[in-house]
């Protein structure tokens, strides 16, 4: 089960990363960066995820004392919350730069933007 | 020769040709052919050296006569072109881009005649005479004598004898 | 008067002008001084026998003469063996044949030549052409007398003499200065105004100092 | 090699004194000879005696400055120092002259010192076939002292000495002991340099007689001109001391001395006379390609 | 003592603080930010010193140990490099005043929140919190890019982020999987579980450290950060080449310290090819920004390649990467600062900074703290870098690493050519009234000199700053505003009093070389009171170069020799930079002269046999295997001093182009300073075999070919000074061909030749300076018959020439004489011929100088001309008297140093005697007061007599000669000077093609074409930036797989 969870993360990445260097869009390419993202994401959880256990909550139904046994490994659970995080603050910033791109050039093909170049 | 006058005349008005020798000839032209006429000469009818450059000075008509002798090496033909220019202010269109020699002998012309030739290389430099202050002393009417006399200190007790009578004298001493 | 000789003025590097006149500041003007033979009799008579003994000869041909000195450098005439030579530089000739006509140009050259040499020098004149004009008597271009000119010390007659008459004239010329009456130079440097004189009615453009040194 | 004793001036003049006059004679001799050539008689043996009287005894001289003053002085000066520096006579204590103040190598650089002196006081005289000269004469020069010097090096080398007495004593006995039959290389390189500093025809470019008016010399007369012929007289003949004394045995008396400088000498008129005038780049490249080659084979296989 | 947390918590709370402000308040914002940077700078201060003692300590967060808390580890690099990171957020702020209040308060907060995940970074130990950093790094960056005016801002920070992504994708999956594998992300854990031994752990362990390696900008993978250097605001750019370049690399260093030294390798060879390549692409720059960014790239680069030397450097790691990191960071920000208060954009308009003295000193101080020349940290950083790798053989990185810094000498002094010696013109005007930044720059160039006596403090090897001569010289650097009379009367006193304290411990030969550097000095100095005014720039460079030169002297060990090398250099290289057109000629100067002092550092690293310095005269010991290698690297590096041919086209365009007094110092003095080495080579080492070819037959050959060449060349020259240095070539070859004999008199020749070279060359130069200067030219045709006007000036030249001719009178005569009594015992004849050829040869150019100038015909121009100024005349005359007296009593210069050199060569006798005044050899015999008075005698007695015969004599003037009986035209067409020796070209045309000069033309085009090429694969489309990383990426894997 996690091995089809881990491929799938995978397949993700790929597919983001040929988006991005195939599109010479930038909002393509900024969605195509998004979905490896969560690609990422996907294999920060199968990396953690241990057979026959339950979420690492403490709630009712799992007790401090019997949580070793019962919950998952949290830490990379903690990862994918912070990757998360920095994944929407990159992504705004890169929006922000597409709108500022577009606004002095009139267009969004990265090639068009190759002032600083040699 | 005759049959080249003929051509000649085709293109240009000529007198009448003076057949000193069966490979020398003299031909007068007026003056604004001549230029024409040399180039003619020389670029078709292969007369490719311009022997000399003189002026004869007729003093009665008021006139120079210049004279043009060019040379055709593989006919061995000298060619003389004759022009007529006045004695007054005279003046002639150099022909030195023609031949480059042609700038000394303009130059002598001018120093000698007095014949202008505007544009020439170096026409007005003294070419003998530094610093000569009389009229051209080729033009008939200055005498040569008379200025050898007046500023060269002459030895006394000169006399010349004629050559002619004096060896008459010494070899035939019996027939005075 | 020749554009190069006129008066300019020029500035120095340092951005000074001043004027330059080239025939002051690039000729000499000092006039020749006569020469007084050396003090003793004696001590002037072995120069003499010795300036007599080796007369080097200026090589400026001027007529038709120059071709008669030719043969005198051959094995028939030989002068070496009266020690003459020829020098090809005024500074070192004692001896200045003018060998034939003379035009009013090549007696311009001929006087700075005769002016570089140092004295005592001595001029022989070949020719009638350098006595009384010869067949140019009447020419507009030619000198008739030599020696108002220059001091002439001897004429070689003929019309061109031949090299023997030649000879026989250095050996004249030989005896004069032995016994020390060839003083040309010193004649010139007497009376050199009247020589400028002569020379300046003659010599029309006139672009050289009074003396050449 | 001994010290300086008061009596070796006098020596030395009186060596002077007898060099110039055998020099004087010599050559009017050589002219002669060279005339006979051409089958004139030439000038009288006495002839040079006369030229430097009148030289002496002109009246009037001009000067373009002290540099043209020290000219003929530095020349002079030049070949009388080269005769002095240099023992004439070999083993005699009257005739070795000057020599102890230095051995061969003061000698070969000794002969610069003429040609030096002489070119500024050329050049001070303005005159530019002065200068034209002395670079024709200078360029030469370079190409036509590098064999003599290699040919010294290795008589140095074979002797193992630099003094030029001891080469000398290395030579005395027989004829075959002359450094022309021990080290015939060197000499022949030597011999060859030889013709390029005798100012003989073909390499007289520096002069060059009516060319360039004799060159340097242009602008000299009189007095000057008196000094520097007696320096033509003397220095061809303190040059061939110099060979003598390398490759042919030097002299013991002066009958041997007078004939050995007569012979060498007679060997530069020999080919002076007959060949035509090399220009500079020719005589370089003519000692470039003979003389040259000689002398680096005479120092590799001394 | 405060926790390290404190550097995380006041930045974060200050940047939150701060967005509580109204819009109003902007001023009130940054005057907080200022405080806090200030109160972060204090307190990494601090840490600084608290740490200088303490070992390591670590700080859990949340109280429990790693697998679940982050640690932070606090040590001594640590601490410094947050001390640097804050100073340079500190400055920046200051420098950013205008823009921050223009971009409003939140732009303020994302500076400082810059500034603290830097300090994170470094302080980390937990893997995954380092990629929060460098995401947080990321992103403040990407913000902080939108502070710059120029409109192409954005499309840079757009490629930056691109690249982020891809490196934050290869990160995580390197952290989840090295997580996986070891169960910990604590990089003290991960290495205790050894991640790198199981093939997962390989794989993660790799992701990990190119993602970090990413983000130092590796060769292929760094266009984006050129695009950012190029556009952003430069004080951004100085914290993002300074602070996040640092930060960066020490991640790096601490990934590595995972795995084991085989992952090294990988580190160092990324490192060197991207410090090669960027110094190779900056060759064809001229965008300034886009230079330094170059440039920065490359340090980072070189740095990465030290720490890929860890292993073998050991302790001293820290402070060779230590040592050329910070000389970058406070360089790099200095010249962006710079870069910051001009408003041209073109290398050319940083001419405006003529006028400032003091920015360009600074700007100096920069180069010089980039290339590492003598007082600054990266000397002593690349001194021990270069012996380490020379001890463990890593010679390939050792001479790639000298290379790339060939290549930034080349460039940072070609920039400073172009700033000091072009006409100021276009755009580039200096913003008005910038005091603030200015400051800011001043402070940065006091950090500089700071740190350049810290490093001297804490290097092993000594201190620079201990030297007195090096203090004397720069003491002159304050004393600049004084008149420049007094300051040479100052540098008069200063040697002479040098010379009268030091000369006693000196050995003869030492004693020459001293005397004429130091006293030389003196009189050359005497010149220096020809001009009025300030002179500024001038006495610190001349002090600086005989500061070298004499400590040169009195080296005992390599490091001292090879500093006091160093500082003469770049001394000599400053003075021959005042001359007018001396632009291109002064670079090839500094480049020759660099590159052969690098082949000195090889060779003295080799000789060290892995230690940090060797005493010179422990040379002869180094081991045979390597002792070879050592003699030709030291001979090549000083030959390249002594200008022998192949390495001599500096020296014709440095000397001529100098000016007046600083040619014969450069000339007659600096030249010496090859031979000094060269001498010290041959007596420690001695003959030498490098596969089976005699080194020392070699440099006979060298030497008599640079003889005659020198001299050939110099006879076609038009100009005078290019004729006389041309003929130094040719006397050094003289001098190295003596030295080269390796027998007793050789030696004693090249003394001779060191003492009359310096004193005939230097006379010369003068008086030929003085001519110039009167006439307004140095082209020989046209001057001419100045012997009446100048005639002490003649004098002066009649008997230099003389002298140099060898003629025998004179002093020039004794050389010529010991090198013939050398030759005799020497066992190679083929070399001597060649030199019998360039002895008359040097007659031809010693005539011609003469004749043009003082002999033949006077211009019109020159007609009204004074003699050369006093003080020039003066130290010519004094050169007269010693040239004289060399000549008549060379027994005083020579007799002690004929001893001293007779222990060397102990068997073979043939030295001199000197009884009496006679001086004799195994050969011969040389008595130049005799010649002397002879010859004087002679010359007085003839002139005597002519003067007496010609006593009436008429003075004549130019134009009455015999012109063949007409006028000589004008003196221009009278005078026979250009193209003197055409017959000689004729003939011997041949020997004097540039073939050297080709060969080195041609090699500069090909560096300049390749630079030109390759940096177009930076196309500058951020697509192509990703394809470049994840290319770069594969590349590295595949290479570690084969490791």
């Amino acid at each position: 089960m996690v091995l089809v969870v881990l491929a799938a993360g995978f397949m993700l990445i790929l597919l983001g990363l040929y988006g991005a260097l195939i599109h010479r869009n930038i909002l393509h390419m900024i969605v195509s960066f998004s979905v490896a993202d969560t690609g990422v994401n996907l294999v920060l959880i199968a990396v953690g995820y241990m057979p026959g256990r339950t979420a690492p909550i403490l709630d009712s139904n799992v007790s401090v004392a019997d949580a070793v046994e019962r919950i998952i490994d949290p830490v990379p659970q903690a990862l994918v919350l912070t990757a998360i995080v920095i994944g929407v603050g990159v992504t705004a910033l890169m929006l922000a730069y597409a709108y500022r791109l577009y606004q002095t050039k009139g267009t969004l093909d990265i090639s068009k933007f190759t002032e600083l170049k040699w | 020769m005759r049959v080249l006058h003929a051509q000649l005349g085709h293109h240009f008005t000529l007198g009448e040709l003076v057949q000193v020798r069966a490979d020398l000839a003299f031909v007068t032209l007026p003056k604004e052919h001549l230029r024409s006429a040399v180039l003619h000469l020389r670029d078709i009818c292969k007369f490719s050296h311009l022997v000399l450059m003189t002026a004869v000075d007729w003093l009665e008509e008021e006139r120079f006569q210049l004279t043009y002798l060019l040379h055709n090496r593989e006919k061995h033909w000298d060619l003389g072109l004759r022009v007529m220019i006045p004695r007054v202010a005279s003046h002639m269109e150099s022909i030195h881009d023609i031949w480059p020699t042609a700038a000394t002998y303009q130059r002598e012309l001018k120093e000698m005649f007095g014949i202008d030739f505007p544009g020439s290389p170096g026409v007005d430099e003294s070419f003998i005479l530094e610093g000569w202050k009389e009229i051209p002393p080729y033009r008939r009417d200055f005498d040569t004598r008379h200025y050898a006399e007046k500023t060269f200190t002459q030895r006394e007790g000169r006399k010349t004898e004629d050559p002619a009578k004096t060896m008459k004298a010494k070899l035939y001493p019996d027939e005075t | 008067m020749k554009k190069e000789l006129e008066k300019r003025t020029v500035t120095g590097p340092d951005g000074q002008t001043f004027e330059v006149e080239p025939l002051i500041d690039y000729y000499c003007e000092a006039h020749p001084t006569v020469q007084p033979p050396a003090y003793s009799k004696i001590i002037e008579n072995l120069f003499n026998w010795a300036r007599s003994e080796s007369i080097w000869i200026l090589g400026f041909g001027t007529g038709c003469g120059a071709i008669e000195m030719r043969p005198l450098m051959t094995p028939r005439f030989d002068a070496y063996r009266y020690g003459i030579q020829w020098r090809p530089t005024p500074r070192q000739a004692n001896l200045l044949i003018i060998s034939g006509y003379l035009s009013v140009k090549t007696l311009k050259r001929v006087i700075r030549s005769y002016e570089q040499m140092q004295s005592p020098k001595y001029v022989i004149g070949l020719g009638s052409c350098t006595i009384n004009g010869g067949m140019y008597w009447d020419s507009y271009n030619t000198i008739k007398r030599l020696d108002d000119y220059l001091p002439v010390d001897l004429y070689i007659v003929g019309c061109m003499p031949r090299p023997e008459a030649l000879l026989e004239g250095f050996n004249t010329l030989k005896r004069m200065i032995r016994a020390g009456n060839a003083e040309g130079a010193n004649t010139y440097a007497a009376n050199f105004d009247w020589y400028k004189t002569n020379q300046k009615r003659v010599i029309h453009d006139w672009d050289m100092p009074d003396y050449n040194w | 090699m001994q010290q300086f004793e008061w009596i070796q001036i006098p020596y030395s003049l009186l060596t002077l004194f007898i060099v110039l006059n055998f020099g004087l004679l010599l050559n009017a001799l050589m002219a002669k000879i060279a005339a006979r050539v051409g089958r004139r008689r030439g000038i009288p043996i006495y002839q040079n005696y006369i030229d430097l009287i009148k030289n002496y005894g002109l009246r009037t001289s001009i000067t373009h400055g002290i540099m043209f003053y020290l000219g003929p002085v530095f020349r002079l000066a030049g070949g009388v120092g080269l005769l002095l520096f240099v023992p004439t006579l070999y083993g005699s204590e009257m005739f070795s002259n000057l020599s102890f103040a230095g051995d061969l190598i003061l000698a070969l650089y000794f002969v610069f010192f003429g040609a030096l002196g002489m070119a500024l006081g050329a050049g001070e005289s303005g005159h530019p076939h002065a200068a034209i000269g002395v670079s024709r004469g200078l360029s030469q020069m370079t190409m036509a002292e590098l064999p003599f010097a290699l040919a010294v090096f290795s008589v140095a080398l074979q002797y193992d000495t630099l003094t030029i007495s001891e080469i000398v004593k290395a030579q005395q006995g027989s004829l075959f002991h002359w450094t022309l039959f021990t080290n015939p290389l060197a000499v022949a390189a030597a011999m060859l340099s030889f013709l390029g500093s005798m100012m003989r025809p073909p390499f007289d470019v520096v002069l060059a007689p009516q060319e360039i008016p004799i060159g340097p010399p242009t602008e000299y007369h009189s007095s000057y001109l008196a000094l520097m012929q007696t320096n033509r007289m003397i220095f061809p003949i303190a040059k061939i001391v110099i060979i003598m004394n390398l490759f042919f045995g030097g002299a013991t008396n002066w009958p041997i001395f007078f004939a050995k400088v007569f012979l060498i000498y007679l060997f530069a008129v020999f080919v002076g006379v007959v060949f035509p005038r090399f220009r500079v780049e020719q005589s370089i490249r003519w000692f470039l390609i003979w003389a040259v080659p000689l002398g680096v084979l005479a120092i590799v296989l001394v | 003592m405060v926790s390290p947390l404190f550097i995380i918590a006041a930045p974060l709370g200050t940047a939150f603080f701060i967005s509580l402000f109204s819009k109003e308040k902007q001023r009130l914002a940054f005057l907080i930010t200022l405080a806090a940077m200030l109160l972060m700078s204090l307190v990494s201060l601090h840490w600084v010193f608290t740490y200088l003692t303490s070992g390591p300590v670590d700080y859990y967060t949340a109280g429990t140990l790693p697998p679940f808390s982050i640690n932070f580890r606090m040590a001594l690099p640590e601490a410094c490099l947050i001390l640097l990171i804050n100073l340079t957020g500190l400055f920046s702020t200051l420098f950013l005043k205008n823009s921050l209040l223009r971009m409003g308060r939140l732009s303020m907060a994302v500076l400082l929140i810059d500034i603290m995940s830097l300090s994170g970074i470094v302080l980390t130990r937990d893997v995954f919190n380092l990629f929060v950093f460098l995401e947080l790094m990321a992103i403040s960056t990407g913000g902080l890019v939108l502070l710059s005016e120029d409109n192409r801002a954005p499309a840079a920070g757009l490629k930056y982020l691109i690249v982020s992504q891809l490196v934050t994708i290869l990160l995580l999956i390197g952290i989840i999987f090295a997580y996986h594998a070891t169960g910990t992300l604590n990089i003290d854990g991960l290495t205790v579980a050894s991640l790198t031994h199981s093939t997962g752990g390989k794989l993660a362990f790799f992701l990990i450290l190119i993602a970090v390696i990413a983000e130092v900008k590796p060769f292929p993978a760094n266009g984006w950060a050129l695009d950012i250097y190029e556009s952003a605001h430069p004080s951004f750019s100085v914290i993002f080449s300074v602070a996040s370049s640092s930060a960066v690399l020490f991640a790096t260093a601490k990934i590595l310290s995972i795995a084991g030294p085989e992952w090294l390798p990988i580190a160092s060879n990324v490192g060197i090819i991207t410090f090669l390549a960027a110094n190779l692409f900056a060759l064809s720059q001229t965008n300034d920004r886009r230079l330094l960014g170059y440039s920065s790239l490359g340090q980072s680069g070189l740095v990465l390649a030290i720490i890929g030397q860890q292993d073998i450097l050991g302790d001293h790691y820290l402070y060779v990467a230590g040592g050329i990191l910070l000389a970058h960071a406070v360089a790099k920000a200095g010249l962006f600062w710079m870069s910051g208060i001009i408003k041209g954009r073109e290398l050319t308009d940083w001419t405006t900074i003529q006028g400032h003295p003091f920015l360009i000193f600074s700007f100096a101080t920069f180069i010089a703290l980039l290339i590492g020349l003598p007082p600054f940290p990266a000397f002593y950083a690349k001194w021990e870098l270069i012996h380490s790798l020379a001890g463990a053989g890593r010679f390939p990185l050792l001479a790639m690493i000298l290379l790339g810094t060939l290549l930034e000498v080349g460039y940072l002094f070609r920039w400073f050519g172009i700033i000091l010696k072009r006409k100021p013109d276009g755009p580039g005007v200096l913003q008005k009234k910038r005091h603030r930044k200015r400051m800011v720059i001043a402070a940065t160039t006091a950090v500089g000199w700071g740190m350049g006596y810290l490093w001297g403090t804490l290097s092993p090897l000594g201190h620079l700053f201990h030297a007195t001569p090096l203090l004397f010289a720069l003491s002159f650097l304050l004393l600049d505003w004084l008149p420049a009379r007094i300051k040479n009367s100052l540098a008069i006193a200063g040697l002479v009093g040098y010379f009268a304290l030091q000369y006693a411990g000196y050995n003869p030969m030492q004693l020459i070389f001293a005397s004429v550097i130091l006293i030389g000095g003196a009189v050359i100095l005497l010149a220096g009171f020809d001009n009025t005014g300030r002179r500024i720039g001038f006495y610190p460079a001349t002090v600086l170069m005989f500061a070298g030169l004499i400590q040169l002297i009195e080296a005992r060990t390599s490091f001292d020799f090879f500093a006091a090398w160093e500082i003469l250099t770049v001394g000599s290289y400053y003075l021959i930079l005042r001359g007018k057109q001396s632009e291109p000629h002064a670079l090839s100067y500094i480049l020759f002269s660099l590159g052969g002092a690098f082949l000195i550092l090889t060779g003295f690293s080799l000789a060290a046999q892995g230690g940090y310095q060797i005493e010179l005269q422990m040379l002869g010991t180094v081991p045979q295997s390597v002792a070879p290698w050592v003699f030709l690297f030291l001979a090549l590096g000083f030959m390249t001093k002594t200008a022998a041919i192949g390495l001599h086209i500096w020296l014709p365009g440095a000397h001529a182009e100098a000016e007046t007094d600083v040619s014969p110092m450069v000339s007659g003095i600096l030249l010496k300073a090859g031979l000094y080495g060269l001498m010290l080579l041959l007596m420690t080492m001695g003959k030498q075999q490098l596969y089976g070819v005699e080194l020392t037959h070699m440099l006979l050959w060298i030497g008599a070919l640079s003889a005659l060449l020198g001299n050939l060349l110099a006879i076609f020259q038009e100009d005078a000074k290019r004729l006389l240095a041309y003929s130094s070539i040719g006397q050094m070859g003289y001098a190295l061909f003596g030295l080269a004999l390796m027998n007793h008199l050789g030696w004693l020749m090249a003394m001779m030749f060191v003492i009359n070279h310096y004193i005939y060359k230097s006379m010369l130069f003068l008086s030929i300076g003085g001519v110039a200067r009167r006439t307004g030219t140095k082209e020989m045709y046209r001057m001419g018959g100045l012997l009446k006007l100048m005639p002490l000036s003649f004098i002066a030249v009649l008997i230099g020439i003389i002298a140099v001719s060898g003629v025998p009178p004179l002093s020039g005569f004794g050389g010529r004489w010991i090198f013939y009594n050398a030759i005799m015992t020497s066992e190679y004849r083929l070399p001597i011929a060649v030199l019998f050829l360039a002895g008359p040869i040097a007659f031809l150019y010693l005539f011609r100088l003469i004749h043009t100038i003082f002999l033949g015909q006077l211009k019109d121009e020159h007609r009204r001309i004074q003699e050369a100024p006093f003080w020039l005349i003066v130290p010519q005359m004094i050169f007269v008297a010693l040239l004289m007296g060399v000549a008549l009593v060379p027994g005083v210069a020579l007799r002690r140093v004929d001893h001293y050199i007779g222990q060397f060569f102990p068997n073979e006798g043939g030295g001199l005697n000197w009884s009496g005044m006679t001086i004799s050899s195994d050969f011969g015999y040389w008595n130049p007061v005799a010649i002397m008075v002879v010859v004087g005698v002679m010359f007085a007695t003839l002139l005597a007599w002519l003067l007496f015969v010609n006593r009436q004599a008429q003075v004549v003037k130019q134009f009455n000669i015999v012109y063949a009986a007409e006028r000589p035209y004008r003196p221009e067409t009278t005078h026979f000077a250009w193209n003197f020796y055409a017959p000689y070209r004729k003939a011997l045309g041949f020997l004097t093609q540039p073939l050297v000069t080709r060969f080195w033309q041609t090699v500069t085009d090909l560096l300049h074409a390749a630079s030109d090429l390759f940096r177009r694969i930076y196309t500058g489309n951020g697509q192509v930036y990703a394809i470049h990383l994840l290319a770069f990426v594969v590349m590295v894997y595949l290479y570690s797989k084969g490791l």
